[in-house]
């Protein structure tokens, strides 16, 4: 019997306008990448709370992604910048309390992206995996 | 008001003229001129290759001098002005240049704190004219040049690169002829005053330099001017020695004659 | 000699900061340098044989020493492609690459006279040597 | 020593509620022991000259008050600000926090205040405490008088003091001061500086001691929700303890990010903590991230700036560059 | 507790191939809320539907969860499904198994256990719906159009022809715009004025049409359907109404020193004007910067020789609020500022003109009454050198001009040179340029005719810098084909200046909340399939203030956007989307930051009376959310700390749901 290799648990929330469409595309082009990735959709990578990172990561998740329109693309015009800048701030602060970098991203893919996405998908999936487990992040009364 | 002055290698030999009129004009305008002790030659040109460090040294070491006197750093002659404005510029505006060169600084007898370009540059005509101020001036001319017609020549030095040396319109520039105009004469707008007089190749190519500061002479004629000024020794001596027709003066000597301290 | 001639390319793209994908091939510098007519290669065509790693002619062609640095060209450029620090470093390049000056110590005095000023001799050294 | 005597604020008080100019005086008032002065409201001359100090305790910033203060009558309220105050009283003009007209402001100069626990460090059993200009002198129950350096015992948010300008004021007692070039970056340079190992073992250390008592929510200026989240059961981030390793994490950063561009640094969350967790670590780096990112900006230096976080600009950094771009600062 | 329904769809062998539905389906019926789970082949074909309704009835269904395709494929047919079976259609959640599951993983162990987790995440994300319905408005049947050029002009009255009231907002006296200022139009050289008066006129007598010239927009509030806009009325001092338009005050009038801006400046009118005789209103208007009497209380000439009356030196700016379903923005373009391209000479020689300036020396209504005669000495000119991309297609660092290609420039070029050797044969003509640009009918045919029959000379190349020597301008350009640097002493210099949108489009744009670019045109909602609406509801683009742009294009242009703009109007009532921000007003605490990140102006603030638990009233001012407005972006939900401002449809509680749901 071989032994369970290590499976990330990953969050992803993707803008309903362009990266949800994009990994729509990825499947219709039956463009694989690891099932570790679970997709929340949003209407816009704007509507992405901080605090709903933290949640994930609290109750387990290994790495957190968020894609949304590329900056200029956005369905609402603006709020894919301030994620940018909400997030460019949040990440460098959970840089700074010593957390893994390389758990939190954020990508931009259009809906044509689909490509873009898998590719985003593996590549996420096994950095996050060469990191383990997030020991930092983890809520000791939910993680198994 | 004290400034920090650089005066540079051809005030001292062959523009002492230059030289001499400013210092006597300052004194009259209530300006001091500190000399930083120990000044090198600036290099004489701006070398725009951002790995040359050597050759800018002299210039850091300078507008460091200002600095720690928290005094502007001025210079009369084009060339010294046009490199250590350059130099300074490149001190803000690149990180690798600036790092390399706070290297080598920081081998000297007596580091001084990184530079980052805070030092103020400006040419004497800019300290006239954002610091003294043309209508200071005009109030302290003694012989107005009344009726003298006098093209400003600037030549590239002063003006160009524009987004560096910031001095005046590149295209359109007027601190010239308003300085003219304090001193009482009438300034002679002709097109080719902010023409290279091929300064840099009259060692090289002198019938190429023959050509281009012939244009400029002669431009100035045509438009009817009687006399050139130039803050330039190498585009006096270009126009010169290439037969301009017109007399080629400094403007610090029309200064120090405008006031009246010419001969003492 | 492929290699070399792309690593010297990028030596002199680094040293200029010149980025020749910026020109758009309008020929303002061209119709701006004063020097246009002593020239073999124009300014433009510096920018484009640099950019084609075209450098052996440039850099034996004697126009390389026809550019007076009067940077007309460099304010003049709609696209901020800056022609004149390109030849600049092309100049230097084979200087360096020569491992002596363009112009010898012991030729200089003979082109000297009386009046010249001193920034003429000294920026002949540092235009034309390393 | 403080420039400006504590009779000169009680005559001013007392002259503004005798002219009808203010119902009521926010102010400082002794509290048990002479270090711990508390913030109290003062309705008449004969409370001001009985209870108001003036002195090198007086940390408390008064600009949260004034929220529910100017909601108790139609009287004006006159409340004394130190220059970092007034950050925090403009701050909460922007947000619409409190009616202005409601306000008398008396601006106060400040010349750093003590830190209550160096002090307590630096004696023990102290009896009485009395300023001499710049020295400290601690009467004590055993070893009578002690007498302290006062730049000894400063609070660290005065010995990097950001600036000594009132931002606002409606009469100024003494003469403003000038905006500072503070240090105050250092620490969080030096944190930056750490392997992230070291970051996290350095935080762990801090924050594991958190009670989750929210002194340091209730005191902050920013914080003055109607209804916080954390008391909130519909936010799903209701929580009055710390229940697990992660849980203050949380709570610190989400906090810490609920005022970003709003903080205005005014240091009171590290002042109040009982564990002397150094919170204001966690805003200052934010506010860092925000000069470096987006160009300086001071919360509070002027009513109804547009803080950074909620403007944008089509060139701004990518979050993946903004981590790296950290290192270079480090 | 919610009653839900779980539906997994096998999509044939789509899904089925690589998840085991039926062990989805038996997973989930066991999670909180879940009555019933059913796994069905096609549950969107008619069998599929008919199974989700009556189980919905049969079960009285509060939510149900399909486990399918992907919502941006099926949503909205679930949705009708469920509101057929009289459940709110919002109250349906889709689990995307297909796309974002079984077609991008491999092995059926695999597929399962994620289809499971995404069905989970949508039960718990159901549990928490509430049923949402969409709002509606009713709709202000008048359109405003901001701009009286050809653009404005023709939107108008494509509007005014479907039988709705439109009004015309411009800032100048007269309507026209830069067209009016045009001699002749490429590529088939008709006169502009020939085309564009009758347009005028046409507009002036449409009963529908009302004309607010002299005016300006300053205030804009509401949503699409229904926008309350405030224009002000500059006071011209002549009662429109009265003035018959003779134009004797403007002959008698003494003051003759107002450079006249209709021909850019290359001639005098007087301070009180006519800007030109086919004005629209053909009334007069006097320039208070100028006028005398205005300025001192001393003359009155103009009120002496009216034979009406019409002058009113008393008169003030006026303003006027009117309500608007639709918002079209016509404001046009202006050609750039030469001042920073100063090695063309042009603030140095009067003969170094613009080509807009050429438009009007070439003009019978011009300052020359239409020969071509140079500015300095009204000498013919013999030799001109057109200069093109004038401060287009600089690099934007260079601060100087503008990246983007002008557009109009080379053809306007090719008619003036063509004009100029059809008139004057005598007339050496040189067009430098970088490149030739003629993408438009008949465009590049109508250039080489120019070359090939007229005998313009053509250079590649550009001018490096224009002289003026004597009554000469010495021209100094690169011919790049012959490899030679030219001097050609030239006579007239034309520059092809850039183009730029109207000054006035920036605060526009901020009160209609409608975005721009970094080049200060306005942003299209789709560059490709929503060109002439802005992304802003309500909002329409006519024209070069959406981008650079010629003739025929703009007045296409301006049929798209009347053609949306009726479409509009026509409908009585408007329903928005129903997830949209929602705040929580006791939980708001007016600090106006969610106002500041909403790109639609949907939030606003007011003062409200609050019943507080001690029996006292309190006034508190709190953000409400204009759903007619809002977009649902959720910006505001983030920016708000309180939690006061939630996402109907995606709320914070939904979201932490289904994250937790997954993170189990």
């Amino acid at each position: 019997m071989q032994v369970t290799e290590y499976k990330p648990l990953i969050v992803a929330f993707c803008c309903n306008w362009c990266s949800y469409a994009g990994a729509d595309l990825a499947g219709n082009n039956r463009l694989a990448y690891p099932a570790d990735v679970k997709i929340i959709r949003v209407p816009c990578s704007c509507r992405v709370n901080p605090t709903f990172i933290l949640r994930a990561f609290q109750r387990g998740a290994d790495g957190v992604i968020i894609c949304g329109c590329h900056p200029g693309d956005c369905h609402y015009t603006s709020g894919n910048y301030y994620t940018r800048r909400r997030m460019a701030l949040l990440f460098s602060m959970l840089d700074y309390l010593g957390i893994e970098r390389e758990r939190t991203r954020v990508e931009w893919v259009s809906a044509a992206e689909g490509a873009k996405f898998a590719a985003t998908m593996n590549d996420f999936v096994s950095t996050v995996a060469a990191l383990g487990e997030n020991k930092r992040l983890e809520d000791l009364r939910c993680k198994k | 008001m004290k400034v920090t002055y650089f005066p540079g290698c051809t005030l001292r030999t062959k523009a002492k003229d230059l030289d001499l009129y400013a210092r006597r004009s300052a004194e009259a305008l209530g300006i001091e001129l500190c000399e930083p002790k120990d000044w090198q030659c600036c290099g004489g040109v701006f070398v725009s290759a951002s790995d040359e460090i050597a050759t800018k040294l002299s210039s850091v070491r300078a507008l460091i001098d200002a600095k720690e006197k928290e005094q502007p750093i001025v210079t009369v002659c084009s060339a010294c002005h046009n490199v250590i404005k350059q130099t300074n510029y490149a001190m803000q505006n690149d990180e690798t240049f600036a790092s390399r060169v706070n290297a080598y600084m920081a081998q000297e007898k007596n580091p001084p704190l990184p530079y980052a370009g805070e030092a103020e540059v400006l040419h004497f005509l800019e300290l006239i004219r954002d610091k003294v101020g043309f209508d200071t001036l005009k109030a302290a001319v003694k012989n107005p040049l009344t009726g003298k017609k006098i093209a400003a020549y600037y030549g590239c030095l002063l003006l160009r690169p524009g987004k560096v040396m910031a001095f005046d319109d590149v295209e359109n520039p007027s601190i010239i002829e308003d300085f003219i105009r304090a001193l009482g004469a009438e300034p002679v707008i002709y097109p080719a005053r902010n023409e290279c007089c091929g300064g840099y190749v009259a060692l090289e190519d002198p019938a190429s330099a023959k050509k281009k500061s012939n244009a400029v002479s002669d431009s100035a004629k045509n438009h009817g001017a009687e006399m050139i000024v130039t803050a330039c020794p190498l585009c006096k001596y270009n126009l010169v020695k290439n037969g301009s027709s017109l007399p080629v003066v400094y403007f610090t000597e029309l200064l120090a004659e405008a006031l009246g301290v010419k001969e003492v | 000699m492929e290699n070399k001639n792309e690593r010297r390319k990028e030596q002199i793209l680094r040293m200029s900061g010149v980025n020749p994908k910026k020109c758009m091939r309008c020929g303002k510098c061209s119709g701006t340098c004063p020097s246009y007519d002593e020239m073999e290669y124009h300014p433009h065509q510096f920018v484009s044989m640099v950019e084609s790693g075209d450098l052996e002619p440039l850099m034996s062609s004697p126009s390389i020493y026809k550019c007076l640095s009067c940077f007309a060209c460099v304010d003049r450029c709609p696209r901020n492609v800056e022609p004149a620090k390109l030849i600049e470093a092309l100049r230097l390049t084979v200087i360096r690459e020569k491992g002596a000056n363009h112009l010898l110590a012991d030729q200089i005095p003979a082109l000297l006279d009386e009046e010249m000023p001193q920034q003429a001799i000294v920026s002949a050294m540092r235009k034309y040597s390393k | 020593m403080q420039e400006i005597t504590r009779n000169a604020l009680v005559e001013k008080a007392s002259a503004l509620l005798a002219d009808g100019t203010v119902g009521r005086v926010l102010a400082w008032k002794r509290g048990e022991f002479d270090y711990d002065v508390t913030p109290a409201v003062f309705q008449t001359a004969e409370e001001l000259a009985r209870d108001l100090v003036w002195n090198d305790f007086c940390g408390a910033n008064f600009s949260k008050y004034l929220i529910k203060e100017t909601e108790k009558s139609d009287e004006k309220v006159l409340v004394f600000l130190k220059p970092c105050d007034t950050y925090s009283f403009n701050q909460l003009l922007t947000e619409h926090r409190f009616n202005r007209e409601k306000v008398y402001v008396i601006g106060v100069p400040c010349a750093g205040m003590l830190d209550v626990e160096k002090v307590k460090k630096s004696a023990e059993g102290i009896a009485s405490i009395t300023e001499d200009s710049d020295k400290i002198v601690i009467e004590t129950l055993f070893d009578g008088a002690l007498t302290l350096d006062r730049a000894s015992l400063l609070a660290e948010r005065c010995i990097n003091c950001k600036s000594k300008k009132h931002t606002a004021y409606d009469e100024l007692l003494g003469e403003d001061g000038e905006v500072l070039d503070s240090a105050r970056f250092d620490e969080v340079a030096a944190i930056e500086a750490m392997t992230p190992d070291e970051r996290f073992a350095f935080w762990q250390n801090e924050l594991s001691r958190c009670i989750r008592c929210n002194a340091c929510r209730n005191v902050c200026p920013a914080c003055t929700c109607e209804k916080c989240v954390f008391d909130n059961p519909a936010s799903g981030l209701e929580n009055k303890a710390a229940s697990d390793s992660f849980e203050e994490k949380m709570f610190h950063i989400i906090r810490a990010f609920h005022v970003v561009g709003r903080c205005t640094d005014c240091g009171e969350c590290s002042r109040v903590c009982p564990q002397q967790i150094p919170l204001h670590l966690l805003n200052r780096k934010f506010i860092k991230d925000i000069d470096n990112f987006y160009g300086e900006y001071q919360a509070g230096a002027e009513v109804g700036s547009r803080a950074p976080i909620v403007d944008y600009t089509t060139e701004d950094l990518e979050p993946n560059e903004a981590v790296e771009r950290g290192d270079d600062n480090a | 507790m919610q009653r839900i329904g779980v539906f997994v769809c096998h999509c044939g062998t789509n899904i089925a191939g690589t998840v085991d539905v039926k062990a989805v389906a038996e997973a989930l019926q066991y999670e909180p809320g879940v009555v019933i789970s059913k796994e069905y082949q096609y549950m969107c074909s008619q069998a599929g539907q008919d199974l989700i309704k009556e189980a919905i009835k049969e079960n009285n269904l509060t939510g149900i969860v399909v486990c399918s395709c992907s919502p941006r494929m099926h949503e909205a047919t679930f949705r009708k499904t469920a509101a057929a079976a009289g459940l709110n259609p919002y109250m349906v959640e889709i689990a995307n198994i297909r796309e974002q599951c079984s077609w991008v993983h491999k092995d059926i162990p695999t597929g399962t256990e994620k289809a499971i987790i995404l069905g989970k995440a949508a039960v718990a994300k159901v549990n928490l719906n509430a049923p949402l319905t969409p709002g509606e408005s009713p709709v202000t049947k008048r359109a405003l159009v901001i701009g009286g050029g050809i653009a404005g002009i023709q939107t108008a009255l494509d509007i005014a022809d479907a039988g709705f009231p439109v009004d015309i907002v411009e800032t100048k006296p007269t309507i026209g715009g830069k067209m009016a200022q045009l001699d002749k139009t490429f590529p088939t050289l008709d006169c502009a004025a020939c085309i564009l008066t009758p347009k005028m006129v046409d507009v002036a007598q449409n009963d529908k049409v009302r004309i607010f010239s002299y005016s300006e927009v300053t205030d804009v509030s509401g949503f699409v359907g229904n926008f309350e806009v405030t224009i002000k009325r500059r006071a011209r001092y002549v009662k429109e109404d009265i003035c018959t338009g003779c134009g004797l005050c403007t002959e008698k009038c003494p003051q003759k020193k107002v450079p006249n801006e209709f021909n850019l400046g290359m001639d005098n009118r007087r301070a009180i004007y006519i800007p030109f005789a086919q004005a629209v209103p053909k009334v007069a208007t006097i320039d208070p910067d100028y006028c005398t009497m205005l300025k001192s209380g001393k003359c009155g000439v103009c009120s002496k020789v009216c034979t009406v009356g019409a002058i009113d030196y008393q008169a003030k700016d006026e303003y006027l609020t009117e309500k608007y379903g639709a918002i079209v923005v016509a404001t046009g373009f202006n050609p750039i500022s030469m001042e920073k391209f100063d090695e063309f000479a042009y603030s140095q020689s009067k003969d170094v003109i613009t080509s807009l300036e050429l438009e009007r020396l070439m003009n019978a209504a011009g300052p020359t009454g239409g020969t071509l005669l140079r500015p300095s000495d009204g000498e013919h000119p013999h030799t001109i050198v057109f200069v093109q991309c004038v401060g287009s297609r600089c690099a934007s660092c260079a601060e100087k001009g503008k990246e983007y290609c002008s557009k109009i420039c080379c053809m306007y070029t090719a008619k003036h040179a063509m004009l100029i050797r059809d008139k004057y044969p005598d007339t050496d003509v040189y067009v430098f340029y970088i490149d030739v640009r003629t993408p438009g009918k008949n465009f590049d045919e109508f250039y080489r005719r120019a070359v090939e029959e007229y005998g313009v000379h053509y250079i590649k190349g550009m001018v490096g810098k224009v002289s003026p020597e004597g009554n000469k301008l010495k021209v100094r350009a690169s011919d790049l084909i012959d490899g030679k640097q030219l001097h050609i002493d030239a006579d007239l210099v034309v520059l092809a200046a850039a183009i730029e949108p109207d000054k006035s489009a920036r605060p526009l744009a901020t009160m209609l909340t409608a975005s721009m670019d970094t080049n200060d045109f306005f942003t299209e909602a789709h560059p490709k399939l929503r060109p002439v609406e802005s992304p802003t509801a309500g909002v329409f683009l006519s024209g070069a203030c959406q981008g650079p742009k010629d003739i025929p294009e703009t007045v296409s242009q301006a049929g798209a956007a009347a053609s949306k703009v009726i479409g509009l109007l026509c409908k009585d009532k408007l329903t928005g989307n129903p997830c949209v921000a929602h705040s929580d007003e006791w939980m708001c605490n007016g600090c106006s930051t969610c106002e500041k990140v909403c790109p639609y102006g949907a939030i606003t603030y007011q003062d409200k009376e609050f019943r507080m638990p001690d029996r006292t009233v309190k006034v508190r001012r709190v953000a409400s959310v204009n759903e007619a407005v809002c977009q649902g972006c959720g910006a505001c939900t983030v920016a708000c700390m309180s939690g006061a401002m939630n996402l109907k449809g995606f709320t914070n509680q939904q979201i932490m749901a289904e994250v937790d749901a997954i993170c189990k």
